[in-house]
């Protein structure tokens, strides 16, 4: 039987209906509704972000010659391709940023499923404490851990060879693995953050299942725990290795002092003066190609299969008893925040409270002088951590702002472009910032903008608005379209919905990705250090302008940004609605 | 209400008209042409299989779906029609629906969840508060409006979801399969609740469902649908006594189904020469199943029918009387023994399978019949109980019995 | 003005009515952007506050200062001249090289300092260049030990070979600064390439920041520093260290910041006055005092001269900074990494 | 197998021996004190509503949850004794579970499911293939086996599931609800292979359920549970014929409760003289249901009973027969008369809910009854029909309705 033997007798007779159209084309009508144009017009403005420092990279490294005779040429690439110190800072930087992802995605995966699904004493603490090296900054965090533990100097070094007779360079910072160390340890809570909210959406019968047909613990993890995590797992760990790859002051302390070349520091190098922005641009280049690819790459692997993880049914969060592994999993929470927050802050304070760091608190040298020249003295301390203040709030809501619709559109809209867009707006993450920041530069300063706070604003925005949309994404992945839609078979408009039911529900990702915008605003250098004016300096530019004179000072200043830092996360988190959670 | 001259400018009684709607997702045709219509104030079930298109059509009706092709009336109000250009948006389209997933919206109490299409239509707070308490009152949720709507079991989700469907008093309230998550029982018990409901409030309803029994019990039409097209549509009654194809005859229970041929037609029957009986408006036929089993049964359909034409034949396990071997073979009566393979207890009644030679026939018997696995039975199926449809439309089931 | 400032006092005849209409012209102006890569801000506010009041400037008078890092301050020069928007006034850098090249483009204004007249040692000896820029300070780097580790008794860079163990001496990152380039070349020029293959077998540790070098002196992780900035000893010592530096036999690389005008600054009068102030006795004081840096005015007598010297007692090597090309640089660049960073 | 000893052991023939199992999850007392045995080879349901417990039993035996107290043993293997300090974990325990959501790892394809258990048993990857293949054979998803594990509708993923805890041969599956997320006609036909494969492969099982049907179709025995206890245990049959308690007989399907009063004991009725019947074992007795109405039935409870004492009288709506009003009384027939208030058509049979005085009573007509909306008619129940308890039980039933 066919349709139109289904159609019965009750519609058989069609009379004209009346027609209450607006006469309007309707794809012209399409474009104009508030749920296609608003989101849309965020992604145009995140393209054209990404576009400005995209092409003028490009750009760049397509013309070479001296400054003032630049002339287009792929000279750039070939003596790139030439130079064999390239190579080996490349392979030096694929094994670090390598390890160091592995190491975070096995420390932030680990960390993750201890806080969300076990029964370790203690675990709601570690919750806020895992995400306390974020705020440490990884090149705070690098340089305290030169105080623990560079050779004959560093406090563990002494340590051990005060107490226990070693010798004093056992631990030896600057070193590849000391590279390795720091950015794993700085860079778990990417990881964390990005795997904690399907680690607790997760199904536990799925591990449940696993134990009970044989496998071990060890082996569950393994088998299904693990690989479950994977899409979660796999965007953390792609930005870990894109921003950790392009991350210069790392290795540019920890490796450059014994000669390791690193791609980061080789950019570094390459727009130091007498500067070479052809080749640095060139390299920022690779590194896009390298983002985008991975990020295609990443979109391969997991469309091909599926990992919804939610089943509604019967699904019920449990956490697992871990018995007498309970305190293995609470030494491995205490050896990471040992490691990644009190051994790093407790470097920190000694050399904040001395005059004069030796290697060892000595009491001779102790003074409050250098919180009190950075808190009551510096003009220029005083007024970066305004201007910080300032660009972090605003741009991390305007950040927000955009990530939110440009998710909207990724997650929601039904244009064919989205899968292109959705790596096209990803790009920002592979500009190398300082690259980014000489984009901006050439791109602005014959505007009003040029040595304003908003061309620093703009430039943040461009370059991190990424990290939001894609935490935002996978939290609008994870909300069914239905409750959207039931709002607007309700009555509700497009508008109203979003308002009244998507951002309430989206809250925790929102709070997440301000949060995260907002902290890395408060301490970025790269995107800024050429941007700055007189009176726009931020944290950062006072920290590296003080750090040419007293690093008392320095550290001093990274107490009070850290302290500031978790306060404001501590305040959020209070405030934090707990509906989703649970 | 609004639709009270509808029919008398549109000169038929429907009050939701859906025309010609086609819909393809990226290469799959997801509807390949629906109509149908609904009169005011009744029910119409969409009834199918996972996949055939029934939420797409109810979406394309509240229009949270935008169809490639036709027509969609609600009232007097043509609410999509491709060709004029015309899709009106869904918060306008003024109707009421219940999901399949509740969407339930965590964040806010019952009260909130249930009050969103008042506050949203802007009326006044006090209200809104009587309203919400009185719509709690008829779905039986009283007193729970201050709960997080999460509290809640599954069930009191489900009637959270509805209450909200019908607070603002919509001319037409879509439900998509609203009790498929629930278990039997509750099941049983929210069915008459949204009958006496509907009975009470006097709503249009279209209901989209892959449950016959909720589409019998709760619809004055039913519309069956099979890969994006209606397959057929009728009053409950009429569907499950006469489903006009073997895939609605499948879909409805008709569990016993055999291709077979036609052996003898008319009274005059070849190898078996029973006497003619009454059995409504069919002609007599046999058809063989198998190598060796003629089944006596009704052709109904006008088509002519060929001697040898292959045909399919169905009956309900419902309707096959089991009795004890060896009695008596009543002529007519489609007598046949086998032994049991398989006895499933259901407490009333019990399940049967029984083998036959090359047949299979699934039957069901009383709670308290005793016949063992292996044991020989007799089992007889009456000629009016067998439907008949013609070969040809064997693909049909295939598509079917493939899922 | 009952009161007349410090400035117009000293001053006479033409000059003073000159001087007058400068400081009327730059009040006018109302503010001046200084761009620095070395003063600390501390140091900055005390020439601001001392400024203002040698030219009877008031208070609203704003003096802009900003350090920066030397290549980001030569990106951002380079870019506002491309972009032909000058928003900087004064720029001080320590790179003759790059200053030189900007008065040949025309991008840096012609200024006849009053103050000139004691620099002329300077502009003799190739450290500046006459109506452009003199410098307002020089620094150089130079071995360093901390005397309570070490007894060091050499006086030659060759005394260096050996005197630590393998990786505990740190050294000038060439790669990642100019100045330990610029030291670079001079040096090479009396010691040659091989005796820098020598101190690379010493293993090295390469270090950027100046502070970072002294601290890791301190601290005990190096014993001895390749590339110590006698101002970092002043101010370690200043806190209680005790640290030492050798101005060794064979001579040692100034490194002269050099403080210009640039042709198109949006407060030209003001830019004038303030180079004339900076370069005065007064300036060179408080520059001294406080960043210990070397001052090139002649008869000028140094506070601190264990730490700072008077120019006319160091050795400095010869280097002929307005024929070094950027290529020349680069080229240095290449060969140091190949000497250290294979 | 290894249990060969244990009954001689033990000396009793249980293959798994729940004893006193207590669990108190923050507060809330899952379990009170459940115990069970499970013959070999046979199966056994947990049969109760939502949240009495039934899961938190399964997972104690599987190893999942740590009771507080208690012991389990499975063939001659004490896997849990809280005395004993014994807590083997899952992974020892050589134990096959379905889970209520199948847990079907998403990641890997149905052949990755299906060979976990060996694969982690280390089993050579040839004999692992060939096993696979015999299993999925087994529960019909032949040539599946490469497709991603989600790819498959919910009734294949069940199948998967099914196979993945059969394939290392475990002498004990535990089945948690495995049915509960399928639409009826694919829970029937699962019903019958689940049945079929444990005759095939002779398995001990124990089945968690909330659905009666599937509860009698599938078990030896039926352990009924209610908030952490155990209510009652039978075979099939003798539950279903005679509940114990009226908990279980609402849960069993009595849909027609009420509370009443004792008016007559034995053949001598008061105002009723109706004739003794043979009702099986019991004392013929008259129970008065709200003002007026006193039904004839049963007391097959050996305890004392005196006029006038509370009961509580169930009876099923399958076993009311409804006829046209006016008929005549047969003596000790129940026989009503009432109004029909609301009638749901469920094409083999017809619901009907009939007001007759104070009494609601639902009953279940053949799909071609024709009584309407309003219409008088007529009931009967018969005597052996009902189920009488003595009224202190209520409890039971309250916490049950709330439901
Ligand atoms: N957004 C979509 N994108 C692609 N295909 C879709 C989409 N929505 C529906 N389909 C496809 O269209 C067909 C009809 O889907 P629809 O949801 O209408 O089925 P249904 O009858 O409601 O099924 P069910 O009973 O499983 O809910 C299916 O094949 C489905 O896979
Ligand atoms: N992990 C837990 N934490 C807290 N309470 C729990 C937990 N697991 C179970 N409970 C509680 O214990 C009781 C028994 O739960 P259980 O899951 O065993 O019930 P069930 O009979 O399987 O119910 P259902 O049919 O809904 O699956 C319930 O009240 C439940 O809320
Ligand atoms: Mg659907
Ligand atoms: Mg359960």
């Amino acid at each position: 039987m066919k349709a139109g033997r289904g159609s019965g007798s009750l519609s058989g007779a069609l009379a004209p209906a009346p027609t209450s159209g607006l006469g309007a084309k309707p794809w012209a009508r399409n474009l104009l509704a508030p749920q296609i144009l608003i989101p849309g017009i965020a992604v145009l403005v995140g393209v054209a972000l990404v576009a400005s420092p995209f092409l003028a990279t490009v750009v760049r490294s397509a013309l070479a010659g001296a400054e003032g005779a630049l002339a287009p040429s792929l000279r750039n690439f070939t003596t790139l391709f030439q130079d064999e110190r390239f190579y080996s800072a490349l392979g030096i930087t694929a094994v670090t940023g390598l390890a160091a992802t592995l190491l975070s995605c096995f420390f932030g995966l680990t960390l993750a499923w201890i806080v969300a699904r076990t029964d370790t004493p203690g675990r709601s603490w570690f919750d806020t404490l895992n995400l306390v090296p974020f705020f440490l900054s990884p090149f705070v965090g690098a340089v305290s851990w030169t105080y623990l533990a560079a050779p004959h100097a560093g406090l563990l070094n002494n340590a051990i060879s005060r107490y226990l007779a070693g010798p004093g360079d056992l631990l030896n910072i600057f070193s590849i693995g000391g590279v390795i160390w720091v950015l794993a340890l700085f860079y778990t809570p990417y990881v964390y953050l990005f795997v904690i909210g399907p680690m607790r959406r997760m199904d536990p019968a799925l591990e449940d299942a696993a134990r009970v047909h044989g496998a071990g613990f060890l082996l569950t993890v393994r088998h299904v725990t693990a690989p479950l995590m994977l899409p979660a797992l796999f965007s953390g760990a792609l930005v870990v290795f894109v921003t950790s790859a392009g991350l210069f002051d790392v290795p540019l302390a920890l490796a450059s002092p014994r000669a390791i070349p690193t791609i980061p520091t080789t950019v570094y190098s390459l727009v130091q003066y007498p500067s070479d922005y052809g080749r640095a641009a060139t390299i920022g280049v690779l590194v896009m190609a390298i983002t985008v690819f991975f990020a295609l790459a990443q979109r391969a692997y997991l469309s091909r299969r599926s990992y919804a993880t939610v089943t509604g049914k019967g699904y019920r969060p449990r956490t697992v008893q871990l018995g007498r592994w309970r305190y293995a999993t609470l030494a491995l929470e205490l050896f990471y925040v040992l490691s990644g927050v009190v051994l790093p802050m407790i470097a920190l304070i000694f050399v904040s409270l001395s005059s004069l760091w030796t290697g060892w608190p000595a009491f001779a040298y102790m003074t409050l002088g250098n919180f009190d020249q950075v808190l009551f003295h510096h003009d220029l301390a005083r007024r970066a951590l305004v201007n910080s203040l300032i660009v972090a709030v605003l741009g991390a809501t305007i950040g927000v702002l955009l990530g939110t619709l440009q998710s909207y559109y990724l997650q929601r809209g039904r244009s064919r472009l989205r899968t292109i867009m959705d790596s096209v707006l990803s790009l920002p993450l592979g500009i190398p910032g300082i690259i980014l920041g000489l984009g901006f530069l050439i791109l602005l300063i014959r505007t009003p903008l040029y040595a304003t706070l908003w061309i620093i604003l703009i430039a943040y925005i461009a370059r991190f608005l990424p990290l939001a949309t894609r935490g935002i994404s996978a939290m609008l992945l994870a909300i069914g379209g239905d409750l959207e839609e039931s709002a607007r078979a309700n009555g509700a408009s497009w508008a109203q919905t979003v308002r009244v039911i998507v951002l309430p529900l989206i809250k925790p990702a929102l709070v997440a990705a301000w949060l995260m915008l907002f902290v890395i605003f408060i301490r970025e250098l790269g995107a800024t250090i050429l941007l700055y004016g007189q009176g726009t300096e931020t944290i950062s530019v006072a920290m590296v302008i003080l750090g040419e004179q007293n690093f008392g000072q320095v550290a001093a200043l990274a107490v009070v940004q850290t302290l500031m830092l978790v306060a404001a996360f501590m305040l959020f988190r209070l405030t934090r609605s707990s509906i989703l959670e649970s | 209400m609004k639709s009270d001259n509808a029919s008398g400018r549109d000169g038929t009684h429907t009050f939701v008209e859906v025309t010609a709607l086609r819909k393809n997702f990226d290469g799959t045709l997801a509807l390949q042409g629906v109509s149908f219509g609904v009169a005011r104030g009744t029910t119409v079930s969409l009834l199918g299989p996972s996949g055939c298109g029934k939420t797409t059509v109810l979406r394309s009706i509240a229009g949270l779906e935008t169809p490639d092709a036709g027509r969609v009336r609600i009232s007097d109000t043509v609410v999509f029609d491709s060709d004029g250009g015309i899709n009106l948006a869904p918060e306008v389209r003024q109707v009421g629906m219940v999901f399949q997933s509740y969407a339930v919206w965590p964040h806010m109490t019952v009260a909130e969840n249930v009050g969103f299409p008042l506050k949203i239509r802007r009326v006044p707070a006090a209200e809104i508060e009587s309203r919400i308490a009185d719509v709690l009152a008829l779905v039986g949720l009283e007193g729970l409006g201050a709960r997080p709507a999460t509290n809640l079991s599954g069930g009191q989700q489900q009637r959270v979801a509805l209450a909200r469907a019908i607070i603002h008093e919509p001319r037409l309230v879509l439900f998509d399969e609203p009790l498929s998550n629930l278990d039997a029982k509750l099941r049983d018990q929210m069915r008459t609740e949204l009958k006496l409901l509907q009975n009470r409030l006097g709503f249009t309803a279209i209901y989209v469902t892959h449950d016959q029994e909720e589409a019998l019990a709760l619809s004055d039409n039913v519309v069956v649908m099979n890969h994006g097209l209606v397959e057929g549509m009728a009053a409950p009654r009429e569907l499950f006594a006469r489903p006009t194809t073997p895939f609605v005859a499948n879909f409805l229970g008709f569990d016993n189904m055999f291709e077979g041929t036609v052996a003898w037609i008319g009274d005059a029957g070849t190898g078996d020469s029973s006497p003619s009986v009454s059995g409504g408006a069919g002609i007599p036929i046999g058809v063989t199943v198998g190598e060796d089993v003629t089944l006596r049964c009704f052709w109904r359909d006008g088509a002519q029918l060929a001697r040898g034409a292959p045909v399919i034949l169905a009956f309900r396990s419902e309707r096959v009387t089991l009795g004890s071997p060896g009695g008596k073979d009543e002529p007519g009566s489609n007598r046949y023994e086998g032994s049991v393979e398989a006895c499933v207890y259901l407490g009333t009644c019990q399940d049967y399978l029984i083998e036959a030679g090359s047949m299979r026939v699934r039957a069901v018997g009383p709670g308290d019949s005793t016949f063992g696995r292996g044991e020989r039975v007799a089992f007889s199926i009456r000629p009016e109980d067998c439907c008949v449809f013609s070969g040809g439309q064997s693909l049909g089931l295939k598509g079917l019995t493939e899922e | 003005a009952a009161e007349e400032p410090p400035a117009l006092k000293a001053a006479a005849g033409p000059q003073k009515e000159q001087l007058r209409k400068l400081v009327a012209a730059a009040v006018k102006e109302g503010e001046l952007s200084y761009w620095d890569v070395v003063l600390q801000p501390k140091t900055a506010s005390i020439a601001i506050e001392a400024f203002r009041k040698h030219y009877g400037l008031p208070a609203s008078f704003k003096v802009n200062y900003s350090l920066a890092r030397s290549a980001d301050l030569v990106t951002r020069v380079n870019q506002e001249l491309q972009a032909d928007r000058v928003t900087m006034d004064v720029v001080a850098i320590a790179l003759l090289p790059f200053a030189h090249e900007k008065v040949k483009g025309g991008h840096i204004m012609r200024y006849d300092s009053p103050q000139y007249a004691a620099y002329r040692g300077v502009f003799e000896k190739g450290l500046g260049k006459e109506g452009y820029f003199a410098f307002n300070g020089a620094y150089l780097f130079v071995p360093m030990w901390d005397s309570s580790k070490l007894k060091f008794k050499g006086t030659s860079w060759k005394d260096l070979i050996g005197a630590v163990p393998e990786g505990r001496m740190s050294m000038g990152d060439a790669g990642n600064s100019v100045t330990y380039l610029a030291t670079y070349m001079g040096l090479k020029t009396v010691l040659g390439v091989d005796y820098f293959k020598k101190v690379a077998t010493m293993k090295p540790t390469f270090l950027v920041r100046s502070e970072q070098i002294a601290n890791q002196i301190v601290t005990g992780q190096d014993q001895f520093a390749f590339s110590g900035m006698p101002t970092r000893a002043y101010q370690f010592n200043q806190r209680g260290a005790k640290l030492q530096f050798l101005l060794p036999k064979e001579g040692v690389v100034l490194l002269p910041q050099a403080i210009f005008i640039l042709a198109k600054a949006p407060h030209p009068s003001a830019a004038k006055l303030w180079i004339d102030f900076i370069l005065s006795e007064a300036g060179q004081k408080i520059l001294v005092e406080n960043e210990a840096l070397i001052s090139g005015r002649a008869g000028f007598v140094s506070p601190i001269p264990d730490y700072a010297p008077p120019i006319e007692k160091l050795n400095v090597i010869k280097i002929d900074w307005e024929k070094i090309t950027a290529d020349d640089q680069n080229k240095a660049k290449a060969e140091w990494l190949s000497i250290f960073k294979p």
